[in-house]
């Protein structure tokens, strides 16, 4: 028999619509934590610089001192906020905490597991993230 | 109960706004054996405040196209025959109906994740082979009963443990939703792990170590990133994202 | 030549009796190869539907007995129950119950930890033992769960079972197409168990499964096998308006009321003692003469109906105890049972007939036993008691594996397979059906002849009516809907769908018969030219067998070991 | 190694780099300004002041299994297939022993002063 899997690939993975804020947040989580790694391994070869001598390092620097550059620190520190956190509470999750309590459901069913709590945390980890980027913003576009 | 009237009134309301009765049935058709992409096929139908989408499919059946090719048993969400796309979600076509899905235009397609066996019938063997491979059964000696043998006990309380995840229909609604789902087909699926969970919160179950060492895998419990969307979508109240969550608390050492 | 597989024994139906068939062969024999063929996926079958209980005597320290439900039961059969035979299913029956626990089922349970029981119709103890209001269904998961643990069980899901092929003296095998690729096949085996349920689909209205058609019962019937007491069809009391789902008996056995426009639960005027929770046949006939006195309801879709009252039971009870119930209410009829009354009308929700067979599940053909629904042992006489019918699954599902696995593993074939009558099957399903031609869509001749059985041999029969659905039953078989306009191969339910009409007809036929024959009054089957009981003429039961022209119609005498047949009163 | 195993190790890096990432920002903006902390003076001072550096050197190890076994598990549910996922695994340690090495090469030389 000839086979269509018909799965929803890449798409359905990525697209956080239909679903609600956790589908979105599952989306950030992966998007930072990549963004995230981008950087790291962008940072550390920024860094790496320092080896070799001042002018190096201040060449490298001024890279980031442009609007550019401030734009990408700006996400990265909003990436790291929101990663991190809504980090905490994945784990937490994964845990088994603040997950619900099994009980039998009455219709109509809302799931324990995607509770308030859950989705006060994902909107208070976007806010932080907002926060700290404007934050941020200040510092790197204040002066 | 104030969700429930809300729910109840969202209903009734919703009737009301699609002032038109009918609507255009948009099913998805597509034999692999014969056909190279999907088409639609769209169909006007007339329907009541009760007509489900099921309803409405078989309509199309008995007068309009007798080749719909769509599962159906029970017709009323018991048998997890009819799980489906509509209007973009995973839901079963007996449990949804036309009038509280607010649109004039009713799409159905068969569910992602699943390879499609024509129309709107997708093969669901994989979900039936992972069920399986959890031991859904209570694991231990004396299973067998003898002549005078009684009841395990079980308070209440204690069935109150897992009844919820033993609801499941095995419809794989949930399966078609998660996005861990969409791109790796060796997960095991909320479905499975669900299970797995309802055997393992089983007081009379002594198979939770056994349990635990299959679903730790690397496509086991660990890809699922508590996306949540398949307690949103299940229609019997499962939540395997609560059953999964707990149970990775044993792995972890914070349960026992 | 077409495809074939061979097992050593089939079971066809992944119901409740064919998956504990399934379990007892496997557990008799590890090296026995059984397949389970189903038309539906494993837990699709119908008896996922079941809600209320399955009966049983568990508590006799608090005062029941195994007697008292073999008495409750051949009472609420009308004394048309072979004796023998309830005998069994009671004695069975507490077992089970604790097996299916040891499996994993779910029952509700007291405070103490011990099985929970409730009050259904008919019963002179609270002896349905439940789990919530789903029982079959927890019942199917544990039994299918059960069956995973075993190797030598094989599961051909959607698998349709056209024909049952034998030599005359023993069976030989069956003929099935697997839907996904619509291949057909013969499936070869030494044993066959017919666990294929209900027929209830020949009506209507009616509370079963689009899937319960009586492909099963009508197979064995034109392999030549009888068909027992088909007049008798259990019409249940409550089924909702408009879409005929299920409202449970246990919704009555919880404390529910049935009023009339009057606001009065007119119970009283029928069945003093038990009220609502009198067995169904005598409630359903109050209802109908309810109505007919004009004290009924107008349901919105213009259809006569009562109300079922729940709001006294109060919501959280509902909700724990009535949850699937409340959320059919919901979803289906927009009611929610704690606000308002429920509108219910009888519907047909049971066949007490089906294939002819012994105490143990034995046809009269050597290597088939039937079992469950599709079977008839007569364990239910003329009207089944709620809650006795799963048991009956499990019990026969039990008593046949066993007895077809040690038949499979000892028997030899001792002639050659027939193969010319799978040629024939295959004429008679291809060049019929399948390449047949005609005018009349075969889904309006299926929504007419169900429409005659529920307009002409519903609750209260006369043999005018029945005469005349019998004529017009055959008007519509003559005309030419028997093709399939679907070309495809692939999951061609328009082909299965025709070969069920087609059963149907056959199946109605034999019901409105028997019917007509039986000119008296007796459980389920009630005439109101013969309002009595007539024991000097009809204590017996009716068979049907196949004729090409009409069926054979004849008696079987009734198995009476204790009690003798007195006026039955509740 | 077993998947919870892994996914221990995933979990116990990402809270030790909590508390260590939020350390090296802190640094780097509570003990002067923000300019004047990423001058090259200041910064090889911090690099020479060896309690941070190994501080630098844990962050490092930390996120880069983190990270990468992060990236590891994505990839892993993009595609399967023996051969993939072995790649899959290889190379992410690859990538992560990479990083660390590199990365470490920088913090020792600049802590060693040889710059
Ligand atoms: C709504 C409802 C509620 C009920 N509640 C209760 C209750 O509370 N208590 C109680 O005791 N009883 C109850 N009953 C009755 C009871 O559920 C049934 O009698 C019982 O489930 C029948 O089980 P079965 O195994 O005989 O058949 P089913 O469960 O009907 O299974 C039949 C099987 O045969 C298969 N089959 C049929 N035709 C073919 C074919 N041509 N080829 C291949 N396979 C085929 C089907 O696919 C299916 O797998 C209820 C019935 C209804 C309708
Ligand atoms: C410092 C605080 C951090 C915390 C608390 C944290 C926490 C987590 C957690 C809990 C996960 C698992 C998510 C899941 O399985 O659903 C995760 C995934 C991931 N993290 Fe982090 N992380 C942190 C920092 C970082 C950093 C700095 C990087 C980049 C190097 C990173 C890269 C990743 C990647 C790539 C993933 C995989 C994404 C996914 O599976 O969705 N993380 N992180
Ligand atoms: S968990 Fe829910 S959605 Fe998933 S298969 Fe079971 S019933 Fe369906
Ligand atoms: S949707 Fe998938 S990611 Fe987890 S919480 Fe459900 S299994
Ligand atoms: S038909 Fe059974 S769940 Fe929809």
């Amino acid at each position: 028999m000839k086979r269509n899997e018909n799965k929803e690939g890449i798409k359905g993975m990525a697209n956080p619509g239909r679903y609600g804020i956790e589908r979105v947040a599952y989306w950030l989580m992966r998007i930072t934590g990549l963004g995230l790694l981008a950087y790291l391994i962008g940072h550390v070869y920024e860094t790496s610089n320092i080896v070799n001598g001042k002018t190096a390092w201040d060449n490298f620097l001024s890279l980031t001192q442009t609007t550019e550059g401030h734009v990408v620190l700006t996400l990265v520190i909003g990436m790291c906020v929101f990663h991190t956190a809504n980090g905490i509470r994945v784990m937490l999750g994964h845990g088994g905490f603040g997950v619900g309590k099994p009980a039998r459901p009455d219709y109509p069913y809302t799931p324990a597991s995607q509770n308030n709590m859950h989705k006060l945390c994902i909107y208070a980890s976007i806010g932080l993230a907002a926060l700290a980027m404007m934050y941020g913003m200040s510092v790197l576009f204040g002066e | 109960m104030s969700e429930l009237s809300q729910t109840m009134a969202e209903e009734e309301s919703s009737t009301e706004v699609s002032s038109s009765k009918t609507i255009t049935l948009r099913i998805a058709k597509f034999n692999p054996e014969h056909d190279s992409t999907q088409q639609f096929a769209d169909f006007k139908l007339p329907y009541e405040r009760w007509t489900t989408v099921l309803d409405a499919i078989l309509d199309v059946k008995k007068h309009l196209d007798h080749s719909v090719a769509v599962r159906y048993s029970c017709r009323q969400a018991s048998c997890g025959s009819c799980g489906m796309k509509i209007n973009g979600r995973p839901r079963l076509a007996c449990f949804t109906k036309i009038s509280e899905l607010n649109s004039d235009v009713v799409t159905v397609e068969p569910m992602n994740n699943y390879p499609i066996v024509r129309d709107l019938v997708v093969n669901l063997e994989r979900m039936f082979t992972t069920h399986k491979k959890m031991q859904p059964y209570v694991i231990r000696e004396d299973t067998e009963i003898t002549a005078p043998t009684k009841e395990f006990k079980q308070t209440p309380e204690e069935l109150e443990e897992y009844i919820q995840f033993a609801n499941c229909i095995k419809c794989g609604l949930c399966n078609s939703a998660c996005p861990t789902m969409a791109t790796d087909s060796s997960f095991l699926g909320p479905q499975a792990l669900g299970q797995a969970y309802r055997y393992v919160a089983d007081n009379r179950d002594k198979g939770k170590s056994s349990r635990l060492k299959i679903i730790d895998e690397s496509h086991g419990i660990w890809r699922c990133h508590f996306a949540g969307s398949c307690s949103q979508v299940c229609p019997k109240g499962v939540d395997p994202a609560m059953g999964i969550q707990l149970l990775r608390g044993y792995l972890l050492g914070f349960r026992k | 030549m077409v495809d074939s597989i061979e097992y050593d024994l089939i079971i066809v139906g992944s119901g409740l009796a064919g998956l504990r068939a399934a379990i007892e062969a496997a557990k008799t024999s590890q090296t026995l190869k059984i397949g389970v063929v189903s038309k539906v996926q494993v837990m699709r079958s119908h008896s996922v539907s079941a809600e209320g209980g399955t009966a049983a005597v568990l508590f006799e320290e608090d005062g029941d007995s195994v007697e008292s439900h073999i008495y409750d039961t051949v009472k609420g059969s009308d004394f048309l129950a072979d004796q023998d035979v309830a005998e069994r299913l009671c004695k069975e029956m507490p077992k089970e119950v604790y097996q299916l626990e040891h499996w994993g089922m779910p029952w509700s349970r007291r405070k103490d930890g011990r099985i929970g029981q409730r009050n259904f119709g008919g019963y002179s103890f609270p002896r349905a033992t439940y789990a919530s209001d789903k029982v079959g269904f927890f019942e199917m998961q544990t039994l299918y769960d059960t069956c995973l643990k075993f190797d030598n069980i094989s599961f051909l899901n959607e698998w349709f079972v056209t024909a049952i092929i034998h030599d005359g003296q023993q069976f030989m095998g069956i003929t099935a197409i697997e839907l996904s690729s619509g291949t057909f096949y013969t499936i070869r085996a030494k044993g066959l168990i017919i666990a294929t349920g209900g027929a209830g689909r020949i009506y209507s209205f009616s509370t079963y499964a689009l899937s319960s058609t009586p492909d099963g019962i009508d197979m064995a019937y034109r392999a030549g096998l009888a068909l027992k007491d088909m007049e008798f069809v259990q019409f249940h009391p409550t089924g909702i308006l408009p879409s005929g789902i299920l409202i449970t008996e246990g919704a009555r056995g919880e404390g529910g009321y049935l009023l009339n426009t009057n606001n009065e639960r007119f119970m009283k005027n029928y069945a003093p003692s038990k009220m609502e929770l009198a067995p169904r046949d005598i409630v359903s006939r109050a209802i109908m003469s309810e109505i007919r006195d004009g004290r009924g309801f107008k349901h919105e879709t213009g259809v006569d109906c009562m109300k079922l009252d729940l709001r006294h039971i109060g919501d959280a009870v509902i909700r724990e105890k009535l949850g699937a119930i409340r959320e059919i209410s919901i979803k289906f009829s927009g009611i929610d049972p704690s606000q308002e009354p429920i509108d219910i009308r009888p519907v047909c929700h049971y066949m007490m007939g089906g294939i002819h067979t012994n105490i143990d599940g034995a046809t009269e053909l050597k290597g088939v036993w039937a079992a469950g629904e599709a079977a008839c042992n007569s364990v239910h006489g003329a009207n089944r008691l709620g809650a006795n019918s799963t048991s009956e699954c499990i019990v026969w599902g039990k008593i046949t594996g066993k007895i077809a696995a040690e038949y499979a593993l000892n028997s030899n074939r001792t002639s050659q397979f027939p193969h010319h009558l799978v040629t024939l099957e295959e004429k008679r399903i291809y060049d019929g059906v399948f390449r047949g031609q005609g005018d009349y869509n075969p889904y309006e001749v299926r929504q007419e002849l169900t429409d005659i059985m529920n307009d002409k041999a519903y609750v209260y029969r006369t043999e005018t009516d029945l005469v005349e659905g019998l004529k017009r039953l055959r008007e519509i078989r003559a005309r030419t809907w028997k093709h399939v306009d679907d070309k495809a191969k692939e999951y061609n339910t328009n082909f299965s769908n025709v070969m069920e009409l087609d059963s149907m007809f056959r199946v109605a036929e034999v019901v409105l018969l028997g019917a007509i024959n039986r000119r008296e009054s007796r459980g389920s089957h009630s005439r109101l030219d013969y309002p009595n009981r007539d024991d000097t003429n009809f204590l017996h039961h009716t068979l049907a067998y196949y004729d090409p022209k009409e069926p054979i119609m004849k008696k079987h005498p009734v198995t009476i070991t204790r009690y003798q047949p007195v006026e039955r009163k509740y | 190694m077993r998947e919870s195993t892994i996914m221990k190790i995933h979990y116990g890096t990402a809270l030790g780099a909590v508390v260590l990432v939020a350390v090296h920002v802190l640094f780097r903006i509570t003990m002067m300004n923000y300019e004047d902390s990423l001058a090259y003076e200041n910064v090889l001072a911090n690099y020479k002041y060896i309690p941070y550096a190994i501080m630098l050197e844990l962050i490092l190890v930390l996120l880069s299994v983190h990270g990468f076994n992060g990236l590891r598990v994505i990839l892993l549910e993009l595609k399967q297939g023996r051969s993939y996922e072995k790649a899959v695994s290889y190379g992410c340690i690859a990538g992560m022993i990479g990083l660390v090495a590199y990365g470490s090469r920088t913090i020792l030389m600049a802590s060693m002063g040889m710059t």
